[in-house]
This record gives C-alpha cells, structure tokens and sequence, in this order.
C-alpha cells in the first residue's frame, strides 16, 4: 500500500507527504551501497560485476562499503555454513533501515549443491529475509545486475509484489 | 583595486539592505548572513560536484563509464545518494561515548567551513583579510583531527580508535612539511597575507620560482586530507573505515562531507599559494578561480585512483626524514635566493 | 610509569581483505602484530561427505567449488587421479587440450591475485585492469563449455569437447595480447615505489621454513626452492613442452608478487607449444557409462595454482568413491600466517593474505 | 631515480581516461550467449521427451523430480518436469545425458525473482502455459 | 622427471629393522606400508623421515572401515623424488596415535583437520581443536556411522 493511501481524506491536500515519500524512493533505489562480503564463488562475479566489462558503477551501486553501517543491500554471493549463519545475521542487524538482501547463486538461495550437506544452512531466508533471489551457480554478473535492478523495481514500487505472487 | 564583479554585487546588495532596513549596521549584519549562507551553498554544491566528478574520473580511468544513468549523465547521482543518506535510520552503538560520539560529526564542519573565511575567491572577494591569514588556516585545518581523535575514541570500536590513533600521527607529520614550505613564500612576499600572496604573483607563479616548495606542500596535502597515497586513517583493507567505522546514515555523511570539503580547500589552499590565485587574462577572476581549483582536484584524484596505499610508518618516515629536510633546505635556499636578488638590483 | 598492554583484534569473517570468510584473530602492541591465528571453516561445506554418496562422475562439478577461480584444475587434478585408480589412459589430444585449458586458468588464477593484491594494497585501478583482461579468458571458457567460472570441462577420460577454430582464434589473440597487458600492470604496479617499498623485505619466508611447513606452489618458490610439480613428477603432457620454473630469492612478498607475474608468461609459453603441437586423435577414451574403478587406493597430486593439489581416493569396487580427501594448498599453506604476521604491521598483514592467496572454498572444502 | 614509476603510473592512467571503454551497457546492450551456455531455465521438448528419467540419474544433486504416468497404451508421459534450480549446478550433465537431446537450456539469465516459490517451476506446466498464452 | 613409488629394496630394509611392526603387501605393484604396532609407530616414521628423507609429509587421511578405521599418510621425498602410502590401522573404540607435528610440522593442520571430521585424536598435539566445524558440534560428520541430525533448528 502506498502511503498516499493512509492519508485523511482531510489531508489530501497535503502534497508534500507524498513527494517526500517519492523522493526517498528514488533516492534509495539509486543508491543501493552494497556490503563488502563474498562469502564465496560467486563474489567472484559480484567482482567481476563491479569491474569494466559489466560496471555496476553506471546505476551509482559500486560504492562497495566496508562497514555495515554505511551499507544499504547485502548481497550474499556464496554458500552459507551454519558456523558462519551467526556472524552473517549480525551483520544484517548492525545495518541500518531500510536494508535490502539479495540471495545471490543457487547456495544461497536453497542450498544449492551444498543442499544436503551438514554444515550448510539450506536458503539464506532461514535466517535472513531476502527481498530477491538471483538463480544460478554462479549467476551471470549481468544476472546481478538484472537482479539489482528488480531490486530497484521493488523499492520504487512495493506493490508489485503481491501481484507477482500467486 | 575593488573592480572584481562579486565585489560589485555586494556594494549593491548592501545599498538596497541599506534602504530597506535604513540602517547601515543591520544592513551589513544581513550582508554578513547572506554571505555565510551563499558559502554554505557554495561549498555544499562543490562537494556534490565533487563526489560526481571522483566517481566519474575513477570509472574513466578504470576504462569504465561511472555513475551515467541517474538524471542527465548521472549528475543526479549524488543527490540521490544525499538523500538517501538522509533517509537513513540512525544507529547509536550501545556501547559508543553517546555524547562525544554524537556531536563530533557536527563540530567537525566547524573547523573544514572555517578557513573559507580567509580564502581570496576574486579581487578583494575575501571574507575576512586578516594579517595572518596562512597562519590562520593552518592553525585551523588541523583541528580537524582532533574530532577525529574524538570520533574514533567514542565509539569504543578498535577498528575506529586505531583509525584515530593514525589520524593524529598523520597530522602531525603533514603539518610541519606543510608549514615549512609556505614559509619560504611567506619569506617572498612578506606576508601572511592571502591577498599579498595573491597579488605578488601578478608577474609570475609561486609554482615556477619554489618548485621544491610546491612538491613539498602537495605531497604534505595529501597527507593532510586523508587521500591515496596516505589514505592510511580509512584505509578500507586494513581498518575498515577508521574513525567513521561506526557512524551511519546523515552522521556517516557529515564525515564524507568535511572530508570533501577539506579536499576543496586543500585545492584551493594550493591555487591561492602556488597558481596565482584568482588572477589570469581575458576571464573574470572567479572563473579562473574555479578553473584552477578544479584541475588541482583532478590531478588530486588522478592520483588517488592511480596510486596505492603506503604504509604507516613509511608516511612518518617519508614525512620527517624526507620532506622535513627538503623544506628547511629550501627555506635556507630561499633565504639566500632573496638576499642574492636584494643584493643585484 | 606507563605500562603497555596487547590486545586482540578480530579480522574478519567479514573483512574486505580476508579474501572471503577467513578470520584473524591478532593479537597486537599497538600497530605490531605479536601473534597471529588464522581460523576457518566458515565456509566449510562438507564436500567430501558429499561425494561419498555420489557417483564419479557426479563428483565432478563439485571439484569446479573447491578453488573457484581455477576450476580447471582442479577438474584436471581429480580426473587425473580417478583415471590411475581405473587405470584409463587418455588420448595424447585431451591432453593437450587439458593443459591448454588448466594454463589458462591458471592466469586467469594469478590475475585475480594482483587484483586482489592491488586492491589490498590500496590501489583499485590495479585491480580492474587485470580482471578486465581476465574477461577475455573466461569468455575462452565460456565459449569451449558454457560456463564462466565452473567448467565441468576436463571430464574422466578426456575432455568434454574439442577446439572449434574460433577458439583457438581467441587464445591465440589473447596470448598476442597478454605481453601488453603485463606490460601495463608492471608500469602502473610492479613499477610503482610505493608498490614496491610496501612489498619488499617485509613477511619474510626462508626456504627452510616453507619447506618444513609443506609450503607448495608459488608460494615455496618464491622462497627459493625450486620444486613444481609439472618438472618435478610430470603427468599429462608437460614433459613435452618447454618452460622454466621462476623463482624468488629472498621469500619476502615481493617475491611472491613477481614469481605468479613471471609464471604467467611461463604457462602463456605453455599454451603456444600446445596450441601449435595438438596432434589429431580422440578427445575422449573409451570410459563405461557407470564407472566402477577396481578396489583400491591412490594418492595423486598435481600442481594447481596455489600449490599442490591432491586427491587421495578409495574405492571398494562400487561406482561411487568410498572416501576422498582432498589434499588443498591453500590449507597448509595458511599455517605459515604467523611467521609472516609476526613482528609486522597491521598494513603487512593484509599484504602477507593477499600474497598466500587463499581462496577460502579451497580452504574451508 | 625515484619517482619514475609513479610517473609512469600516472601515464598510464591518463591513457586509459581517454581510451575507449571496454563497458558492455547491459540492459540495452547484451552480450550474446553461445550454444552452449548453461543458464536460465530448463525447456522440456515434450514431443522428443521419451520419459527415460536419465536426465534425473545424471543429476548430482537430485535437482530434478520427475512424475512419470503410463497411460492407457501403456505409453509413458511426463506428467510433471519439476526443475528445483534452488538445488541446480548448472552442470550440463542432465542435457548431456538425454538421448533424444529434449531438453534444453533457455540461455535466459534475467530470471531473478522475488519469492522463493518461482525457484521450483514445472517445465511440462510451463509448456502449457505458453501454448495457453498463443492460442 | 617422474616420482617413483617407494623401491621395493628399501620396504625390505625397513622390514628387516622393524621385522613384527610393518606389513605390505608383495603382491601389489606400489605396496603401501601397513603399520601393525602403535607403540613403534613414531619411531619408524622417524626413521622414514631421516634416513628414507621424506622430507614432505602431503597428506594425512582417515578412513573409515566396517570394524577399524585407518589413518592414511601420504609421503614425498623431495630428494629422492619418491612416495610412500602409509597405513595405520586403529581399533573403533580408542582411535588414537601420535602426533607426526615434531617431524613434519605441517602435520598440524592435516590432524586437526582429521581430528576435526573424522574424530582421531592425535597424542601430544600441541593445539588439539577443531578446525573446519563450529566447536560445538556434536559428533563426527565423516564416519560412516554419522547421521545428520534433523535440519539443525529451523530458527537458526
């Protein structure tokens, strides 16, 4: 629901809430700072996504920040182990609102390979919850992007979940 | 020698305040105001154009395009991301010095928006000529360290007060080198003056009779604002992000804001002393101003994304064994270049 | 009277150059590191478990996510081992094929090292120039097998299909273009003072100690002791191609750095030889649909990128392996951490774990 | 002499500021994926399809469910392809395994997607759904 | 150059210093040394090491058997350009030997690593622990015997 919705029929008038609604909508789905961590294969890609050939940098995504604090999206490029399941869920908490996850590869979003495994945490969603899933082992670095940008679409419109799901 | 266009428009600005409030001290009190404002503005839309161009330059370098799809050319990008950062939640760590913690990111502007005041922009565009005007910004540039210092001691992160602990020694070794070789121009133009400094390069650039002195000072500048090849205080593969580590949201941007704002003033500091300063032929002198601010901070970034990082000690050791002794050799230089040209003519 | 204390500071599992989920735990005076320890397993996924209950050939694609950037060889290293144990033998053009294909990656491998290393260091442009050029292998790859980073390629008894010529158009292109492109990382980064103050004479490695830790690959080669595995215990078809072992001299990281630079246009020389000496013939052997080597055990090792990379394999005459381990360089060569940590900055460290190069899948297993 | 790397570092840098860029602009400009690329989803050909169930043999990692129905003339249909990409490798070996060559792969890597339920597909429903969506 | 396993001249060497303790098989073309006796373990590794200069210790593994399990050491020599398959068998109930750290000190992280998955627990090792698995996981995921317990906890 759009907050448009939420506000009094006595209010409508009130343009500014809306717009600054919009506007931070925008902004947000502009400036997606990914997480520096890969935890495996396929950060390679993520790398490589960043690098000249697929330059994430055109969308503003490549400001690959360090620190949680200052991160937006937490991309998990890799297969998530139950040893490494704590540390991870403390990094989601020490970002701040509104934060984004994207399961990126096969492992992270069902275990992939790994699935059967007994160290293996089968979904990263068992312990984090993902607003996109990128298919693949690992994905194209432009299956990222297309990812990325479905993110985009997500946060500009939240509505259009409901509709994609049956 | 009041001709220059900026000037102008503020004598007119104060005429009309003056007919409108019809007294002259609440007019220049309101001339005063509006000025810090405009700098304010001024120095705001720099850094955004700033963060633009860095991104661009790096993504051009690295035979990528950068940020090209928000707004025309991306040059929305940034405000996106400023709005963003404003949007943002604000965490507080539990454990973090809540007070220090929280107003050091404001304080921090203080000491990076304070030198405009003594910065020479055109002809006799100059907020306050005072008579020690270098000393001033030197004396106020490295106060930014201290809140530095502040911010990495209140976050109780070890991470953030190694970052602090290497942003004060790096201060200490920049400041010195930096002092030293403006001190050779001070001994040619006989004054801490900005706009002596500005005027007695009318005939030729500082940059052309102290090369060493100009080498010297950049070398110590890049020191001075945290950039590659001394970006040592946040250097990402090794401390995360030093003091910053912990601060998020519109806190984090206050830091990236100072950061680019000293870069600005490092660029400008450098065209003031070393490149004639607003002064050049044809163009008005706030044109060439920003002309020759702005290649100074492409050449500052050429150099961030071509160089990597040193390591701690290798910048004290270069800062102190190297530059330290090049500087005083050139002051010594200087003073017998000046007692020489006294005694020809 | 002031008194100094250590202290412990945790790198990682999530640092940025922990090359992926390794943890430090220093112990530091100040800025000098006293001791060092790494800890692993955050990425530990059970691999071996998983291919006892697995088919040989259904193993495969699991070895392409031990060492994910050179995937190739260690698809090389296990299908070199089954085929002892079955006792297959391979055609001579598979195995040009496979050491064409296990050469290349084994740049593409020392690429995402300088990158890496670059990056470590500070220097971001360092690293996207050689992973633009690293591009142009993986298209090679992906191109021969459809994939960019797991290849499934090298298959038991062969290889999965042949050369097209277009292919072969590409390598040759690249080879042509790769004394450029190391041309152009050595003036922006071998070159470069800094770069080079940074690297020498710091995290030192003597020839003994690598060698008593079992150090294998560039990195026991850069401490001067001349011991590769594709010389030392030829297999496949190295014994016909002509190429020289760099070494280093001293075992400090800049060694390190220089020797997988010079490797580089060792493995470039590797691959022209083979390219111009393909013979004509099968690229696969005669292998049974369900393969069920003999009862027995075998220990092969051959020489990846990091060191050597072996396969010990039992089998009680079924077709799936009753037990495999997988000897990983990267591992051991992790333990020689500390001695590279110790007595060095902060800033060392990260340069010491870039130039062991570990890669955390191979790592973790 | 010192400094001379860092020059010609410096040289080097500026070259590539004004060399060509090597960017691929991906959504409007896509790089071509070969024959052989392993990606996307799995398309089932239910005509050449003889229902040996190989493919799901071949599988390392049981990535495939297959429901086979034998109908009245004792004929064997796929009733359901379920394609579990969650689980997926991407290895090939099940298009390499099949005989009469009937599944393919559809090269389309644009499949992220927002709920975990899309990962699992039935590729004989889907087929249903595109002649639907013809006619 | 290419390794040779380990000459059959020098297995009958060895033999004739340790006539009870070490077994191979004659028959098999690269006989791999059984090891029969714990207690004289350490010494004939020792004598492997100086005077057969296997100078590389490049794998350790264990495996599990029906009713024994089995510690695999794969040598190398350098020098001589050979290789040794050495086997230890141990019984299920106290499956434990000596460390090999003191002659090889890369043993370290090939026994913790076995120790790790496997549960063999090698004597005097300076640094016991598990390496690969949290610590507190319970049980040994590579013996056979190993179930994995019901999706460990939904919630994480």
């Amino acid at each position: 629901m759009e907050i448009v919705d939420i506000v009094p029929d006595v209010l409508k008038n009130n343009v500014m809430i809306t717009t600054i609604d919009g506007l931070f909508k925008w902004a947000r789905s502009n400036s997606l700072w990914p997480l520096t961590s890969g935890l495996s294969c396929c950060a390679i890609e993520m790398m490589c996504a960043a690098a000249a050939r697929f330059d994430l940098a055109r969308f503003g995504y490549e400001v690959f920040r360090p620190s949680p604090r200052q991160a937006d999206l937490f991309i998990v490029a890799g297969t998530l182990t139950w040893k490494m399941a704590p540390p991870l869920k403390r990094l989601y908490e020490q970002m701040p609102n509104p934060k984004y996850v994207i399961a990126m590869g096969s492992c992270a979003n069902e275990g992939g390979p790994f699935a059967d495994a007994y160290s293996v945490v089968p979904g990263v969603d068992k312990i984090i919850p993902v607003d996109v899933f990128i298919p693949g082992c690992p994905p194209r670095p432009e299956a990222l992007i297309y990812g990325m940008l479905q993110l985009k679409e997500k946060i500009r419109h939240p509505e259009i979940i409901q509709k994609v799901k049956k | 020698m009041h001709e220059g266009l900026l000037v102008n428009l503020t004598v007119f600005l104060t005429r009309i305040a003056e007919f409108i409030f019809g007294n002259i001290f609440i007019a220049q009190l309101f001339i005063v105001l509006l000025e810090i404002v405009v700098i304010f503005a001024v120095i705001s839309l720099a850094v955004i154009i700033q963060v633009y161009m860095e991104r661009r330059i790096c993504g051009l370098i690295q035979d990528r395009f950068g940020p090209n799809r928000v707004g025309p050319f991306g040059l929305l990008q940034t405000v996106a991301d400023m709005i963003k950062l404003m949007s943002k939640e604000d965490i507080v760590p539990a454990k973090a010095e809540k007070l220090l913690w929280g107003i050091t990111p404001m304080l921090l502007f203080i000491p990076a928006a304070l030198v405009y005041a003594v910065f020479p922009f055109d002809n006799g565009v100059i907020f306050a000529d005072i008579g020690i005007g270098i000393f001033f910004v030197i004396a106020v540039m490295s106060q930014g360290v201290l809140l530095f210092l502040l911010g990495g001691y209140a976050s109780e992160n070890k991470y953030s007060f190694m970052g602090a602990m290497r942003a004060v020694a790096q201060m200490l070794s920049s400041e010195i080198p930096i002092a030293f070789s403006i001190l050779a121009i001070v001994m040619m133009t006989g004054s801490l003056r900005m706009s002596d400094i500005v005027s007695a390069q009318s005939g030729i650039w500082f940059i052309a009779v102290q090369p060493l002195a100009f080498i010297i000072f950049i070398i110590a500048m890049l020191m001075e604002t945290n950039r590659t090849p001394f970006d040592l205080v946040e250097g990402e593969a090794e401390i995360i992000a030093g003091p910053f580590t912990e601060y998020s949201g519109m806190r984090w941007a206050l830091f990236f804001l100072a950061e680019y704002t000293n870069l600005l003033a490092a660029a400008i500091l450098t065209v003031t002393l070393f490149l004639g300063g607003w002064q050049g032929p044809f163009l008005p002198g706030i044109s060439w101003f920003i002309l020759k601010v702005f290649a100074v901070i492409f050449v500052f970034m050429w150099i961030r994304w071509t160089f990597p990082r040193t390591r701690i000690d290798q910048m004290m050791a270069l800062s102190w064994k190297v530059l330290l002794p090049l500087a005083l050799f050139n002051i010594m230089a200087t003073g017998i270049g000046i007692y020489i040209y006294k005694w020809i003519y | 009277m002031i008194k100094t204390e250590t202290y412990q500071l945790s790198m990682g599992p999530v640092h940025p150059s922990t090359h992926g989920v390794l943890q430090v735990l220093l112990t530091l005076d100040g800025e000098k590191v006293v001791d060092s320890v790494p800890c692993m397993g955050y990425l530990h996924r059970g691999i071996e478990k998983l291919m006892e209950a697995r088919t040989y050939f259904q193993c495969l694609p699991y070895t392409d996510r031990l060492d994910y950037v050179s995937a190739m060889n260690n698809n090389f290293s296990y299908c070199h081992a089954v085929e002892k144990l079955a006792a297959i033998d391979i055609p001579e053009k598979a195995q040009y094929l496979r050491v064409i294909m296990a050469e290349l990656n084994r740049i593409a491998s020392h690429m995402i090292f300088i990158g890496s290393l670059a990056v470590d260091i500070g220097a971001t442009t360092g690293m996207i120039y050689p992973f633009r050029d690293r591009e142009r292998i993986l298209d090679i790859f992906n191109e021969l097998c459809g994939a960019r980073m797991t290849y499934s390629y090298i298959r038991i008894g062969g290889v999965r299909s042949d050369l097209s010529s277009a292919i072969v158009d590409m390598i040759n292109k690249f080879l042509a273009d790769l004394p450029s492109m190391l041309d152009e990382y050595n003036n922006l980064l071998t070159g470069n003072e800094i770069f080079q103050h940074r690297l020498k004479g710091t995290s030192l490695l003597s020839g003994e100690q690598a060698r008593r830790l079992g150090i294998t690959g560039p990195m026991l080669r850069a401490s001067g002791i001349d011991y590769d595995l594709r010389k030392d215990n030829t297999y496949s078809s190295y014994d016909n191609f002509e190429f020289s072992v760099p070494l280093g001299k001293n075992g400090d990281n800049w060694d390190r750095y220089i020797v997988r630079v010079k490797e580089i246009s060792e493995s470039a020389k590797i691959i022209r030889q083979a390219l111009d000496g393909i013979p004509d013939g099968q690229i696969t052997a005669k292998v049974p649909k369900v393969l069920r080597p003999p009862k027995g055990e075998i220990y092969d090792t051959t020489e990846g990128p990091r060191g050597e990379v072996g396969y010990h394999i039992v089998s009680d005459g079924s077709a799936k392996p009753y037990r495999i381990h997988i000897r990983r360089p990267s591992f051991i060569n992790l333990q020689a951490l500390n001695i590279l940590c110790k007595g060095y900055l902060v800033g060392d460290v990260v340069v010491a774990m870039s130039t062991i190069d570990p890669i955390l899948g191979e790592v973790d297993c | 002499m010192q400094g001379k790397g860092l020059l010609i570092g410096l040289s080097v840098t500026l070259r590539h500021f004004f060399s060509r860029k090597e960017t691929v602009q991906y959504p409007e400009e896509k790089l071509v994926m070969n024959d052989l690329f392993r990606g996307g989803r799995l398309i089932l050909n239910e005509k050449k399809c003889i229902s040996c169930k190989l493919c799901a043999m071949a599988c390392p990692n049981e990535a495939l469910a297959l429901t086979v129905e034998i109908d009245e003339q004792k004929k064997r249909h796929m009733k359901k392809y379920v394609h579990k990409s969650g689980r997926c490798l991407y290895c090939n070996f099940c298009v390499e395994a099949c005989p009469t060559k009937a599944i393919t792969w559809d090269k389309n890597y644009e499949i992220a997607c927002y709920h975990i339920e899309e990962l699992t597909y039935d590729a004989v429903k889907r087929n249903k759904e595109d002649e639907n969506n013809e006619y | 150059m290419k390794r040779r396993y380990m000459g059959r001249d020098k297995l009958y060497t060895l033999k004739k210093d340790f006539p009870t303790d070490i077994d191979f098989d004659d028959a098999a073309e690269n006989p791999s040394l059984i090891i029969r006796s714990l207690p004289y373990f350490p010494k004939i590794m020792h004598s492997l090491n100086t005077q057969h200069k296997f100078d590389m210790l490049s794998n350790i593994t264990a495996v599990d058997y029906d009713d024994y399990f089995e510690v695999v050491y794969d040598l190398t020599s350098r020098i001589n350009s050979e290789e040794l398959m050495v086997k230890v068998p141990l019984a299920k109930a106290s499956p434990a030997l000596e460390t090999m750290t003191a002659l090889w000190p890369e043993a370290d992280f090939h026994e913790r690593e076995q120790y790790d998955l496997m549960g063999i627990i090698f004597l005097h090792h300076p640094n016991l622990q598990r390496i690969l698995l949290p610590d507190d996981f319970i049980g040994y995921p590579l013996q056979k015997s190993y179930r994995q317990a019901e999706k460990e906890g939904e919630n994480g």
